[in-house]
Formats: C-alpha cells, sequence, structure tokens
C-alpha cells in the first residue's frame, strides 16, 4: 500500500496543498513564539500565492498525476481550478487586516483552504468528505470569530447545524453507495445518477441534497443569509465566494463524466430554477448588505446548478469561470465597503446612501460588482451566465433555459436599487464611517484588475481553463 | 480586410475615442468641472470629424463591410471582435457622432453636480451606442446593446426630475426584459446554426446564412421583437418612454430620442428581419398594424399632453412608427425612407428636446399652460422652435418630409399589388398612418401656437431675472442642427445614395425564403 | 455437537472468578492501605474489628482483616440520604456508571494461561469436544481499545456525579475530577502506544503471549523491561486517572470535602469508594498484563520451566494454570502494594500543577517514548 | 430479515431520527445530539457494509468520521455556550434576532 | 460463543451486584425524618452561602475538554498507524515525524493559549 506512492509525485502534485500546509505550521509556530499578529498575514498571503502560483505552473507545464491511486489525482484543468481559487483567496486575507488583527484568522482560512484544494482532486468519497469538512470546519470558528455582535454566535449555530446535517446526508448518500457498489470511487456517483435501483437512487438523492444544503440552494437555502449577517465582512466574502465555490467543484468532481439524465433531472431542473427564482425575489426587500448578498447567492447557485444540465466536457469550465467571475465582483464589493464602529451599521444598506458623494471609488467600485452579479454586460458576470445558459441551450434544455434567464431578469431590481441607493439618494454619513482600510483597498484594486481582465478578454481566460 | 490599413483604424479610432476621453476626464475630474467638459466635447468633436471622413469616404457601391476590423475574441465560442461599415449603420454612425458634441455643448450649464461623472457617463454611452452601430457580430451587438443600459441609467437616475429614480428603474427594467429574452434566443440561434451547419460563429454574415424552420423563426424573432419594439418604442410597450424623457435631462433626453431609440429600428432592420424572413413577412400584417397603431397612438396621445417635454416624448412614438412602416413595406424606396426617417428623427427630436430643456433651465417648468408669447420675449429662440416644429410636422425641405414621405409612399407602393389581389389591409394601414401626418401636424401646431404667441406668459422671471434669449452656444448647438436639418431635406441624395445597396441587401435578405427543406430538430426541449 | 452449554458453564465460571477476585481485591486493599498506613508510620493499626465466635471468649481479630468487612456492612446498614435538590436520574445513574467500567474492564484482561479443561476434568473431555480456553473472560480484538473505551465511561460518571448532586464542591469536584481524568487518559493511551508498535496487537492476550520468553539471554521478555519508560509514564498516567494521592484533588478532604461525592451517602458512597480500590486492582492488573508479563512466569512455558543454562522442569497442565493464575495476582498485588506505597509517600500536587504535570510533562514524554521506539525498531530493521 | 439488513435498517432509522430531531427539535443541544445520531447511522451502515464486503474503505471513513463528528462538537459547544450567555435560553426560538 | 455475549453476561452480573447491594442498602438502612437542617447542603463547615445549588458549569473547563477531545483523536490515529505501521518503513516513518511535528505544534499553541492555567486562575 504504502510502497507504491511515487515520492516525486506525491510532492509535485500536492505542492499547493503542501505549500499552504507550510503556511499554517509557520503561522502557528510564529503565534507559539509570539511574534505572529503582525508578520501572520504577510505569511498567509505568502503561502497562498505561492500555492495559488505553484498550482498555475503545474498546470501549464502540463502536469497530471495521481500520487495515491483511487484516493488523489490532478491534471491541468484541475490545477488550474485550485490556482483560480486559491488567487481568489488573496483578497479575502488583504481585507482582513481591518477587522482581525492576529494571527487565527490566516491559520483557520488556510486549513479552509487546504479542504479547498481537495476537493476538485477526489477521486474517492474519503478525500472528498474530507475536503468538504475541512472547508467548512474552519468557517464556524470564522463566523465566530470576529465577535462584533450576538448574532455571530446564532449565526456560527445555524450554520454549523445546517452544514452538520448537509455532511451527515453526504455520508449517508456515501454509504449507500458504497452498499450499492462496494466502491469508494466518486466515479460510480455518474453512473448511479441513471440507476433505477433504490438504494442507489435514494443514495444520488441524499447526495444531491447534501450538495444542494451545502451550496445553499432552495429549499436549503434557509442558514445563508443569516450566517451571512452574522458574520464579519471578509468572513460573509469567504463564504458567499470561495466556499460555494469549491461546494460547486466538488459537484462537478462527483458528475465527473457524467451527462444528467434518469429520472433524477427534475431534481437538477426545478430546484436550481425556483433557487433563481426565490432567491432574486427575497433579494428585493432584504435592508441588510450581506443578507441581501446571500440571497443572490442562493440565486447564484442556482444558475451554477445550472452547469449541471449541460455537457459534461464543458462543465467544468463553465462552473469554474462563473465561480472566477462571480467571486470577484463579490470580493470587490466587500473590500471597499466602508467601515464603521458598528458592524449593523456598517451591514445596513442605508449606510449606502449616497455613498458616491463622500467615497466615489467604492462607490464605483460596488456599483460595478452589483452590474456584473446582475449579469449585465460587459462584466465578467455576463459572460459567465453566458456561457451556462449555452451549454444548457446546447444540452437541449431550451425551456429551462429561457426560464432561468427570466429568473435572472428577476434579479436585477435589487442589484440596481442598491446603485440606486449609491449614487441617486441622498444620504449622511454615519459619523463613524471611514474609508476601507487601505489594504482591503488593495484588495480592491486586485478584484478590479481580476474584473476587467474577465470583462475584457474572456476568451484567453476561457482558453486557459 | 485583407491587409491592416488606414480604414479600418479609423473606425476604431472613432469607436474607442470616447473611452480615451473616459480615462481623460477621470485624470481631470479632480481638477475643475470646467476641464471635464471641455475634454468631453474636444473628445466628441474629434470623433465626429474623424466620422465625417469615414463617411465621405465610404464607398457606396461597394457591397459587403468597409473599414472591417476581425480580431478573434473569444475563440471558443466564434466570437470575434468584429466591426465595420455598411450601408445600413453609415448614417447612423453618423449621426451618433454629430449628436455626441451636441449633447455635451447642450448640457454644458444646465448640468452643475458631478459634472465629470456625467461626462464619463455621456462618453460611455457614446462609445457603447457607437459600437452597437457598427458590432457586425451578434455577441458584441449584444454587448454593446446592454452595456448603454448603464450610463443611461444613472444619466436618467443622477440628473434627473422629481420622479427620475421610478423613470430610470422602470426603463431598464423595460429593456432589460426585452434584453433578456433576446440574449435566449441568440443563443438558440447560434447554437442551432452550429448544430445544423457546423459553423460556430456570432459574425452576422455567418447568421445570415442560417437555415431554420417556421415555427422556430417565428418565437425567435418575437423574442428578438420583444426586445426592439421596446427600445423603439411600440405602442403597446412604449409606456416607459414618457417617464423616462419627462425624467430625463435635457441631455438624457436627446441622447435618448436622437439615438437610443433608433437602436430599435436598427435592430429590427438589421437583425429582427433579416435573420429571420419567412417569420418576418408572415407577420408583417401584424407588425405593421402595431406600426400604424403607434403612428396615430403616439399622435393622439401627444394631442392631450399639457406637459412639453411628453408631447415630443409621444411624437417620437409616433414619428418611429414611420419608420417601422418603412422597412415592412419591403419596398426599395420604403426602406431608404425610413433610414432617412431615423436619422431626421434623431435631428429633430434633439433639436426640440434641446429646445425644451433651454425654456426648462430658465423658467423651471415644462407645463404648457405655463407658457405663452415666447417669441416677444425670445425671438432667436422662437426661430428656431419654429424650424423644427416644423421638420417635425414634415414639411417639405427638411429631412422630416424626406423620411415620412419616402415611408409612406413605400407602405403604398407594397400596398396596392396586395390591394389588386385583394388584400386590403395595407392599404388601409397606409391609409390611417397618412392620417398620422395630420395629426403630427394638429399637436405641433398647437404646441408652437400656446408656446410662442398669445398672451406673453413665463414663470420665473423679474426684473431681476430677466428672461434671456439663447447665448451663443445654444444658438451655435441650434444652428448647426439646423443645417443638418435643412442639408438632409434638401439633398437627401448623398444620403440615399449611400444607403441604397443596403436597402436592396435587407429586402434581398427579407423576402428569400430560409426555411430548410427537411427541418432538422435541434435542441429538442425534454 | 452443542458447544453453547460448556461455552456458557466456562463463561459463568470465569465471570464469578473475576467478580470474586475483583471485590475481594477491593476489600482487602482498605485493609492494606491502613495496615501499610500503620506499618510505615511505626505504629500498631487495623487491629480492632474482630469476630467474637459466640459463647465463647475467642476473638478473632486476624491483623484486622475483618475492618473491610466492617466496612461494607456499615454503610449497608447506614440512612440512604437523598440531598433536597438534585437531578434525580442523574444522581442515581452515577454510581453505576462510576462502578460498572471499572470492573467491566477486567474482561478483556487475561488472568491466566489457556484452560484445557479436558485435561483437568477428563472424564468430561467428550463433553467440552477437545475446546480450549484462554483464562479471559471476553476475546475482544478490540483489547486495549475496550479498556480506554470503559475508562473514558467512568468520567462521565465522575462528572455526572458532581453535576447532579447540585453542590457546588460537588460540582467543583466533578469538573476538576473530569478535566484530570481526561488529561491522564490522553497521557495514558499515548505511553502505551510505543508497546503497541513494538507488539503490533491491541489485542491482550496476543500482548501477554509475545511477552513470554526471554531476551538477552536471561531476562524475561516483559514490556518493563523493554519499554522501561513508558511503563513508568504509564503507572503515574494510571494513579492520576484513579484520583489517589499525589493526584487526589477531584476528592480533596481538606479542599472540597469529598469531591464529587459529597452528597452521597451510606452505600452509594461506598461503591464510590470500592471502585477507587477496586480500581487500584485494576490499574495493576493492567500494568501486569502490558508490562510485567501477564500471567506468564519468568523461564516458564506452558510445559513448565526452562531456566537458563538448560535446567527444565516440566509441569502437568494441572499445574501450570493455577501457577499462572497464582502468578498473575501475586504481580498485582505486588502492583497495588507499591500503589499504597506510593500513596502514603508523596503529598498532594496543587491543582494547576496537575494539570500541567499532564499536558507539559507527561503529554511530551510520551511522544518521546513514541518517537525513540519507532526510530530504534526502524534502526532494527522495522520489527519484521 | 437477515442480520445485514437488520443493520441497515437500523441505521437508517438512526439517521432518519437524528434528521428529523435536527428538522423539528428547538433545543439547541438536542439538534446537535440529533446531529450526532445521524452520524451514528451513517457509521453504523458504513461498518455494515465495509463487513460485507470484506473492504476496510467503509471502516476508514468512520475513522474520518469519528474525527469530524469530534471536531464539530468541540467547536459547537463553545457556540452553544455563547448563545446561551446571550440568550439565557437553549430554545432555538428564542434566537430570532436573524431571520432565515 | 461469541466474545459479545461473555461480556453482556459480566456486565449483567456487575449490574446485578451493584442493584443488589444498593437494594439491601435501601432494604437495611434506616429511615429517619428529615429535618431542615438535613436538607442544607454542606459547604465546607461555613453556612451556605445559598439555599438553592448551582448548575452552571464554568465555561473554562470546556477548553480543556476540547484540547483532550482534539489530541485524544490524534491519539487514535497513532493508534491505527501504530498497529499498521509493520514493516516500519522509512516513508510510514516520515508520516510519523510530520504527524507529531504536528502535534507538538499545536501542543505548543496550547501552551501558548494559556488554556491549562486559565482553568485555576
Amino acid at each position: 500500500m504504502t510502497s507504491s506512492v511515487n515520492a516525486q509525485d506525491a510532492l509535485l502534485a500536492m505542492l499547493p496543498e503542501h505549500l499552504l500546509l507550510g503556511g499554517i505550521v509557520l503561522v502557528i509556530i510564529m503565534e507559539v513564539l509570539g511574534r505572529g499578529s503582525r508578520s501572520a498575514l504577510w505569511v498567509a498571503l505568502g503561502a497562498v500565492i505561492a500555492s495559488s502560483a505553484a498550482a498555475f505552473w503545474l498546470s501549464n507545464v502540463p502536469y497530471a498525476a495521481a500520487p495515491f491511486a483511487g484516493q488523489f489525482s490532478v491534471t491541468p484543468a484541475i490545477l488550474m481550478a485550485k490556482g483560480a481559487l486559491l488567487a481568489l483567496a488573496v483578497p479575502v486575507l488583504l481585507m482582513s487586516r481591518t477587522e482581525f488583527s492576529d494571527g487565527e484568522f490566516s491559520i483557520l482560512l488556510l486549513s479552509s483552504l487546504y479542504g479547498l484544494c481537495l476537493l476538485p482532486s477526489a477521486d474517492s468519497f474519503l478525500v472528498m468528505f474530507l475536503g468538504l469538512e475541512l472547508l467548512a470546519m474552519p468557517v464556524y470558528a470564522l463566523v465566530l470569530l470576529a465577535f462584533r455582535r450576538p448574532q455571530s454566535a446564532e449565526s456560527a449555530f445555524k450554520y454549523l447545524v445546517l452544514s452538520g446535517a448537509a455532511s451527515a446526508t453526504f455520508l449517508m448518500g456515501v454509504s449507500l453507495l458504497y452498499g450499492a457498489t462496494g466502491s469508494m470511487g466518486v466515479d460510480v456517483f455518474g453512473a448511479a445518477l441513471a440507476s433505477s435501483d433504490i438504494m442507489t437512487r435514494t443514495a444520488v438523492v441524499l447526495l444531491l441534497l447534501a450538495l444542494f444544503l451545502k451550496a445553499a440552494v432552495v429549499p436549503f437555502h434557509a442558514w445563508a443569509p443569516d450566517t451571512y449577517e452574522g458574520a464579519s465582512i471578509p468572513v460573509t466574502a469567504y463564504m458567499a465566494t470561495l466556499t460555494k465555490g469549491a461546494v460547486l467543484l466538488a459537484a462537478v468532481r462527483l458528475f465527473a463524466g457524467a451527462n444528467v439524465t434518469g429520472p433524477l433531472v427534475d431534481l437538477l431542473l426545478v430546484l436550481p430554477l425556483v433557487s433563481i427564482v426565490w432567491g432574486n425575489l427575497a433579494a428585493i426587500k432584504q435592508q441588510s448588505f450581506r443578507r441581501m448578498i446571500a440571497y443572490s447567492s442562493i440565486a447564484h447557485a442556482g444558475y451554477l446548478f445550472y452547469a449541471f444540465l449541460g455537457d459534461a466536457e464543458g462543465r467544468m469550465q463553465a462552473v469554474l469561470f462563473y465561480v472566477v467571475a462571480y467571486s470577484v465582483v463579490n470580493l470587490l464589493a466587500f473590500a471597499v465597503m466602508p467601515q464603521n464602529d458598528s458592524d449593523e451599521q456598517r451591514d445596513s444598506l442605508d449606510a449606502l446612501k449616497g455613498l458616491y458623494h463622500r467615497n466615489p471609488f467604492a462607490a464605483a467600485m460596488i456599483a460595478i460588482a452589483m452590474l456584473s452579479l446582475a449579469g449585465l454586460p460587459p462584466f465578467p458576470g455576463f459572460a459567465a451566465k453566458f456561457l451556462i445558459f449555452k451549454n444548457v441551450v446546447a444540452a437541449g434544455y431550451t425551456t429551462y433555459a429561457v426560464l432561468g434567464l427570466v429568473g435572472s431578469y428577476l434579479g436585477i431590481y435589487f442589484y440596481l436599487r442598491v446603485i440606486q441607493l449609491l449614487f441617486m439618494t441622498a444620504g449622511e454619513a454615519a459619523p463613524s464611517e471611514q474609508r476601507a482600510g487601505g489594504m482591503a483597498r488593495a484588495a480592491g484594486v486586485l478584484c478590479l484588475v481580476g474584473t476587467l481582465v474577465l470583462a475584457v478578454l474572456p476568451g484567453w481566460v476561457l482558453g486557459r481553463m | 480586410m485583407s491587409e491592416f490599413t488606414m480604414g479600418p483604424m479609423l473606425l476604431n479610432l472613432v469607436l474607442w475615442l470616447p473611452i480615451i476621453g473616459v480615462g481623460l476626464v477621470l485624470l481631470a475630474a479632480r481638477a475643475n468641472d470646467g476641464l471635464s467638459r471641455t475634454i468631453s466635447v474636444a473628445v466628441m468633436t474629434v470623433q465626429f470629424a474623424l466620422a465625417t471622413v469615414l463617411y465621405l469616404q465610404f464607398d457606396a457601391t461597394a457591397a459587403g463591410l468597409q473599414f472591417a476590423t476581425q480580431l478573434p475574441w473569444i475563440g471558443q465560442w466564434g466570437v470575434s471582435y468584429l466591426i465595420g461599415l455598411d450601408g445600413f449603420n453609415i448614417l447612423l454612425v453618423l449621426l451618433t457622432a454629430f449628436l455626441g458634441p451636441i449633447v455635451v455643448l447642450g448640457a454644458w450649464t444646465s448640468i452643475k453636480q458631478d459634472v465629470p461623472l456625467f461626462h464619463v457617463m455621456v462618453l460611455l454611452l457614446q462609445f457603447a451606442m457607437m459600437g452597437a452601430f457598427v458590432a457586425q457580430d451578434l455577441f458584441l451587438f449584444y454587448l454593446f446593446w446592454e452595456a448603454m443600459l448603464i450610463p443611461m441609467f444613472l444619466i436618467i437616475g443622477m440628473w434627473g426630475g422629481a420622479r427620475r429614480v421610478y423613470a430610470t428603474l422602470k426603463f431598464v427594467l423595460y429593456t432589460a426584459f426585452g434584453s433578456i429574452l433576446m440574449l435566449a434566443a441568440v443563443i438558440y440561434l447560434v447554437q442551432s446554426m452550429q448544430q445544423s451547419s457546423g459553423v460556430l460563429s456570432f459574425a452576422f454574415a455567418d447568421l445570415y446564412q442560417t437555415q431554420l424552420p417556421l415555427s422556430v423563426q417565428t418565437i425567435l424573432l418575437g423574442a428578438f421583437a420583444l426586445s426592439f419594439a421596446i427600445k423603439v418604442p411600440m405602442v403597446p410597450l412604449h409606456t416607459w418612454l414618457p417617464d423616462a424623457h419627462v425624467e430625463a435631462p435635457t441631455a438624457g433626453s436627446v441622447i435618448l430620442a436622437g439615438v437610443l431609440l433608433k437602436m430599435g429600428t436598427y435592430g429590427f432592420m438589421k437583425l429582427g428581419f433579416p435573420l429571420f424572413p419567412d417569420a418576418a413577412r408572415a407577420f408583417t400584417p401584424l407588425l405593421m398594424t402595431l406600426a400604424v397603431i403607434s403612428i396615430v397612438y403616439g399622435a393622439c396621445l401627444a394631442l392631450v399632453q399639457t406637459d412639453i417635454k411628453k408631447i415630443i416624448a409621444y411624437s417620437s412614438i409616433s414619428h418611429l412608427g414611420y419608420v417601422m412602416l418603412g422597412l415592412l413595406s419591403l419596398e426599395l424606396v420604403g426602406i431608404q425612407g425610413a433610414i432617412i426617417q431615423m436619422v431626421s428623427h434623431g435631428l429633430v427630436a434633439a433639436g426640440l428636446f434641446l429646445l425644451v430643456g433651454m425654456i426648462y433651465d430658465r423658467c423651471h417648468t415644462r407645463e404648457l399652460a405655463a407658457y405663452g408669447g415666447l417669441a416677444r420675449l425670445l425671438p432667436v429662440y422662437s426661430v428656431f422652435f419654429m424650424i423644427f416644429t416644423l421638420a417635425s410636422v414634415g414639411l417639405p425641405t427638411t429631412s422630416g418630409f424626406t423620411g415620412e414621405f419616402l415611408a409612406l409612399m413605400g407602405a403604398f407602393t407594397a400596398a396596392w399589388p396586395a390591394h389588386l389581389d385583394g388584400n386590403n389591409l395595407p392599404l388601409v394601414l397606409a391609409s390611417v398612418a397618412v392620417t398620422g401626418v395630420v395629426l403630427g401636424a394638429m399637436y405641433m401646431l398647437r404646441f408652437a401656437l400656446t408656446f410662442l404667441f398669445g398672451e406673453v406668459k413665463a414663470p420665473h422671471q423679474s426684473a431681476e431675472h430677466p428672461l434671456l434669449d439663447l447665448s451663443l452656444r445654444e444658438k451655435s448647438i441650434l444652428g448647426l442642427l439646423t443645417i443638418a436639418v435643412f442639408a438632409l431635406g434638401l439633398f437627401p441624395d448623398g444620403a440615399l445614395q449611400k444607403t441604397e445597396l443596403a436597402a436592396k441587401t435587407y429586402q434581398s435578405l427579407v423576402t428569400t425564403s430560409r426555411t430548410p427543406a427537411a427541418s432538422p430538430m435541434v435542441g429538442v426541449t425534454p | 455437537m452443542n458447544v453453547f452449554m460448556p461455552d456458557l458453564v466456562v463463561s459463568l465460571v470465569f465471570i464469578t472468578y473475576a467478580i470474586v477476585v475483583l471485590l475481594s481485591f477491593g476489600g482487602l486493599l482498605t485493609w492494606v492501605e491502613r495496615k501499610q498506613a500503620a506499618v510505615m508510620s511505626d505504629r500498631i493499626g487495623a487491629n480492632r474489628a474482630y469476630i467474637k465466635i459466640p459463647f465463647t471468649n475467642i476473638k478473632l481479630v486476624w491483623l484486622g482483616l475483618f475492618h473491610g468487612m466492617a466496612d461494607g456492612l456499615k454503610m449497608l446498614l447506614k440512612e440512604n440520604f437523598k440531598p433536597k435538590t438534585h437531578d434525580a436520574l442523574g444522581y442515581f445513574l452515577a454510581p453505576f456508571i462510576v462502578f460498572a467500567p471499572v470492573l467491566l474492564v477486567f474482561a478483556v484482561i487475561p488472568f491466566g494461561g489457556t484452560l484445557d479443561p479436558a485435561q483437568l476434568f477428563p472424564s468430561l473431555a467428550s463433553w467440552f469436544g477437545g475446546r480450549t480456553y484462554p483464562l479471559q473472560i471476553a476475546q475482544l480484538d478490540a483489547g486495549i481499545l475496550i479498556v480506554f473505551a470503559f475508562s473514558g465511561l467512568t468520567i462521565i460518571g465522575t462528572m455526572l456525579a458532581g453535576w447532579s448532586s447540585e453542590n457546588k464542591f460537588s460540582l467543583l469536584g466533578g469538573l476538576r475530577a473530569g478535566s484530570q481524568m481526561i488529561s491522564y487518559e490522553l497521557v495514558m493511551a499515548l505511553t502505551i502506544m510505543g508497546l503497541i508498535l513494538v507488539y503490533g496487537t491491541v489485542d491482550l492476550g496476543a500482548i501477554v503471549r509475545q511477552q513470554s520468553g526471554v531476551m538477552l539471554g536471561v531476562l524475561p521478555k516483559w514490556g518493563v523491561f523493554m519499554q522501561p519508560f513508558a511503563a513508568f509514564l504509564f503507572l503515574t498516567a494510571a494513579i492520576a486517572e484513579n484520583k489517589r494521592i499525589p493526584f487526589d484533588l477531584p476528592e480533596a478532604e481538606s479542599e472540597l470535602i469529598a469531591g464529587y461525592y459529597t452528597e452521597y451517602s451510606a452505600m452509594k458512597m461506598g461503591l464510590f469508594m470500592f471502585a477507587e480500590f477496586i480500581q487500584i486492582a485494576i490499574v495493576g492488573a493492567l500494568f501486569t498484563t502490558l508490562f510485567l508479563g501477564g500471567y506468564n512466569l519468568p523461564f516458564m512455558s506452558d510445559a513448565g520451566f526452562l531456566f537458563p543454562g538448560g535446567h527444565a522442569v516440566a509441569l502437568s497442565h494441572g499445574l501450570v494454570v493455577p501457577l499462572q493464575m497464582l502468578g498473575f495476582l501475586a504481580k498485582v498485588f505486588l502492583m497495588c502494594v507499591i500503589q499504597i506505597q506510593i500513596r502514603w509517600s508523596l503529598p498532594r500536587f496543587r491543582y494547576d500543577q496537575m494539570l500541567s504535570f499532564a499536558w507539559k510533562m507527561l503529554l511530551p514524554l510520551s511522544l518521546a517514548n513514541l518517537v525513540v521506539t519507532a526510530v530504534a525498531m526502524w534502526l532494527m530493521g522495522g520489527g519484521q | 430479515m437477515d442480520k445485514v439488513q437488520l443493520l441497515l435498517v437500523l441505521s437508517g432509522a438512526l439517521f432518519s431520527l437524528g434528521l428529523l430531531g435536527v428538522i423539528v427539535r428547538r433545543n439547541a443541544l438536542v439538534m446537535l445530539m440529533c446531529m450526532e445520531l445521524m452520524l451514528n447511522g451513517v457509521n453504523l451502515s458504513l461498518v455494515t457494509f465495509s463487513q460485507q464486503r470484506g473492504d476496510a474503505a467503509g471502516a476508514v471513513l468512520v475513522f474520518l468520521v469519528f474525527v469530524v463528528a469530534t471536531a464539530e462538537i468541540a467547536l459547537a459547544i463553545p457556540i452553544v455556550l455563547l448563545l446561551v450567555r446571550f440568550k439565557r435560553s437553549m430554545d432555538i426560538d428564542r434566537y430570532a434576532d436573524l431571520k432565515g | 460463543m461469541s466474545p459479545y455475549i461473555t461480556f453482556l453476561l459480566y456486565l449483567l452480573a456487575i449490574v446485578g451486584f451493584l442493584g443488589l447491594v444498593l437494594t439491601l442498602n435501601a432494604w437495611l438502612g434506616p429511615k429517619p425524618a428529615m429535618t431542615s437542617t438535613k436538607f442544607e447542603p454542606f459547604e465546607c463547615g461555613a453556612t451556605p452561602v445559598d439555599f438553592v445549588n448551582v448548575k452552571a458549569v464554568p465555561i473554562k473547563y470546556y477548553a480543556v475538554a476540547i484540547i483532550f477531545i482534539l489530541f485524544d483523536l490524534e491519539t487514535m490515529f497513532l493508534f491505527v498507524w501504530a498497529l499498521g505501521a509493520r514493516p516500519l518503513s522509512g516513508f510510514l516513518m516520515f508520516t510519523l515525524a510530520l504527524f507529531i511535528f504536528l502535534l507538538v505544534i499545536s501542543l505548543l499553541y496550547v501552551y501558548k493559549a494559556r488554556i491549562l492555567e486559565a482553568v485555576t486562575e
């Protein structure tokens, strides 16, 4: 068992993970030595950048290997996905500076990223489960970490219970699948989709439900708004973007080469559609920015699951591109959010009133983010949505594509309402309002650059995915 | 497009100049507002000059695209950066470029807040409009088409009147709804083309080759038409327009009436009908009826408005009905008339909105009843007002006459043979459309009479603040528009020549059937 | 052929043996503790309880051996007091949860070699059908894991007792007991990791079997010679786990009255005390099993003694089994005596000292022990 | 019903009971317990399948589940404690500052 | 016979014994009337602070519980490693080294966090 491990492959294939682990260990050591606080962030940044760069480099080599047969494998596409998601973690780290002064944030975030890295590479449910848990568990702590208001505990609790229940559901599905097929490999899922065996079908339904729960698809979405609202800005940003993206990448890995067929396809058709419609409708009446983003993310989870209707080969690309496009602009919005003494104030949409007159840069960035989230061209959100719906139409689900697009139309209103608050409404600044911190603004600029690249050169980006 | 010559470069420059302008304005944003204005007017002027060069160099006899650039952009989707001039868009490009400096100059003093942002938005809008006209790739077109919304949203929403937020949201939501369906249709169209012919491309030229069964054509045309009809706007999808016009600042109204509304008719002409010719022909009676209803209904509504901006807004609905009528006639003369009418309406409506804006800046009200006898107070203003009113009515020698006359002529030319075949509808419609001209004369003259003559009334004026007549800036922009209006009215030949080939192309595209022999079932919905 | 009945009979015999032995050990150790204290402080102790044979003047003092019995009787006859506010279910269950696991642990400890009933009772040979029985109540593969699992239960019982009594001192005692026991539980598990690496199994029977024979010519192949350091750490942790002096903070009389069982009286209190004494024996048994070769006597195998130098003494099966059982009991008793010796020799730790002793001293040391063991094994060729 | 089926039914029952508990019970601690119950149902079925197939993979996953369940509880308890401190209650209906 | 059945029998015997002695105690023990003084919680000879006793557990003890749980899990993995480490190859040594390294780091972190000291402070 152990002798079959090729040391060089084990080193290279998991290089991004190794670098993250190195970062975690280094930060902990620095914390132990008592000189963490200030420099922990830089170490974590270095680790994330290095591991992202490593993933990109390996992807470009191109490198493919399965160092632990049947458990973990990488291909250039997977490495690209990892690199892209890790790169998205850089702004999250940067904007954490204003909220978290010590190293705990870095440690937890890096741990979560480690789990994220495992997901697209998982060949067996063992690794996938490990990845999902490693991804989610530090986030519970992160939600609680910046304890700004009593709701934080509540939101962490809700997230934990729902996510825990999702994990258990996932495991039950895995167990049944294992019982039916005798294999722990994720590949069996694809074949199981079309199976008519009652146990297998139950397993598939459970797995899908777990994914829907983790990705907050209606009707399993109730935790998302509460959790997002109670967490602090960098954590919400992380949850809304990277965590969701990672879950979707896990789903891509799960569906692997399988085209969606069989009796369960209705589940994949209807729930995402409902998610799109309900997410967009519910977002309209929100008074809190983070809740609004939560409902928007529920709708976006719907779009992302739409990608699974498309043909198998384009799926990874579609999901990854969407996740990157969606995350970049979300992070952009969060990065430039002005600071306020109280978290409630910082979070309230009313605080954005007339922001343009106080802080034109922030207002413009948030506006760009909102427009991109709404999927209006020329922002990257449009190209991403286009790709997904193109695949859906190509696969023959034209009716659902049209319904999905109409659903996305419903969302335009509330995104525009944010712009209306920013630009067209007079509002006084709260006395404690300040511009976002320097590092956060740097994160914003990074995201802006990313947004522009995605908007101007989507072809170039797609060619690499 | 074999070799890279000065021509394509020039078109690219015309397209991208506003973006350069945006950069410059942003750099100057911290300095003073005047600098922003100067930069943007300079950029617009240069753009207009270059567009004029393009117009002059445009070879009316050459088929195909001119000054074309094609660069691969999103290769995976068959999307390329493909722009070029042809008979369809040459006049509209010129119109857009011409209105650019006029808009900026028109807003010179009326926009006082957030001046740099305003100019950024105007420049972005200019870029998007220009892009939508010159794009020869459906994806690119859609991109520009949608991108127009955002600056317009802000222009109305930030610098508009009291109910600006309501109006601008209504505008965007209406327009976006059509666009979403159009997007679905675009995706379906390209996908089915790829499946039937194996070609993955968004280029118009390729898409004109698609073979689709009539049922599919109908649905797709429905989606496209909805989007375009909202933009035109055709009754009954017009309700956003009065609100948007009334609440928009003068510059916004000018752009909206001058260029943005042309997008819809341009879309019909360039995309809607040629892409789905069989469906277009099948639905001509319906569309034509709607066009005539637009003409008459718009005119009737204009007749009873008390808000001066609304009168012009409803007149736009009426005037664009002629464009649709001309396009649907499928007669060369009607098509050319439609193109001329587009340009003409762009000039005339722009002039009228500018005039209304100027009086609003002075008197701060748009109530028709509040005004009267302005001819005594503001002689120069009144002269210009009369000119544009008459052009709007369609007095011969003005551009309005050329456009409406040719469009109606097209309608009758098409109607007569049909009448002989026993189909009386076209003839009835054409006849009803003519009443639109009369109604147009009625509401415009009512407007002008109450406005300029009679008892002298003008709000917000006193001894300390006398009502000033037009400044040099205002005179010059109105003068420019007047020259253009007369030029197009007196010498339409040049413009007609440039568009003749395009009109023929359109005619042949729409009249050729493109249903496949054996309809391949693509994208069957489960 | 029905194999159920003989199995059942043997099991019942073993169970009876185990319970009798453990209970007597528990009773005996109360006396040993007193007596040893007396001896160490150079006084005569535990010599008052006696049985007077009726109608004679003969008092059977027997070195005060009856003290244990007297204790038991006294507790049976005391008032069963319940505090005014208490959690009824928890209060009732706690003694069970404390007492039962302690005895249960013994199920997996082999207290002798392999029994072949056919050799002992030739007349019943056919009934047994040639089956042999290792002297162990339940031969579970999980072995040592069962030990840890059930000693973990004791913690719950302890804390439950403290919490359900609803007395401030009880609660504090329970909490102290909880944090102490979990800390040392962890250490205990880590200390034997080296041993498990060496033996490659967690089945206690297998571990004991591997300890038969000799190494380096003369030394018995006992765990204590292979892992002397681990043996020391294990004993320390085990004593602490049992909350005995010097680690008796949860029930420190002078601080917390009786800690978590302050509010218990009569037999329930007796059970807590009794459990503690039985656990002394269990710790001894575990230590014996893991480190002292279990029932293996030096140089002895199932066939008899084989001394270094070639002298051999053959023994019959009927002799070997009792010898092994006695050897086991003797070793256990020795370990109990050592524990009591420690109890009377050392002062009590302070609470924070106790915690940091576990976490900062024993834990790193046991890790080091594991690493050193692994490295040594690796250098010696991977422990084939 | 043979042994395997019995075990599977039991595990399914545990899982469903847990799921039901998470959904309907309002006490924070009970919800956590129900979550653990779900995991235990999973573990039971994994071990059963693993035994049935003579394959270690299922048992290995059980180990991971242990770890995860423990870590989850380690995180959950302080969260519940914080909640209790703020709300003086374990009833999650009283945690209604955030309305889902 | 399955060892588990034996185990169960043993458990039954133990519980039976417990039940027996407790029942005997309940039967034999005196049952005097309760007095209010008897019901006062005993607090080290001092007057009781409060008649209502406490049930709340100080939060700091949970910290110890949590680190125990986490390290106990590590121990579980070490068990598996120790059982499976045959033959003890270089790769296995490397995994042990890595594992122990991480364990030590986290242990140091626990020291740094002063969780143990907090219990008595």
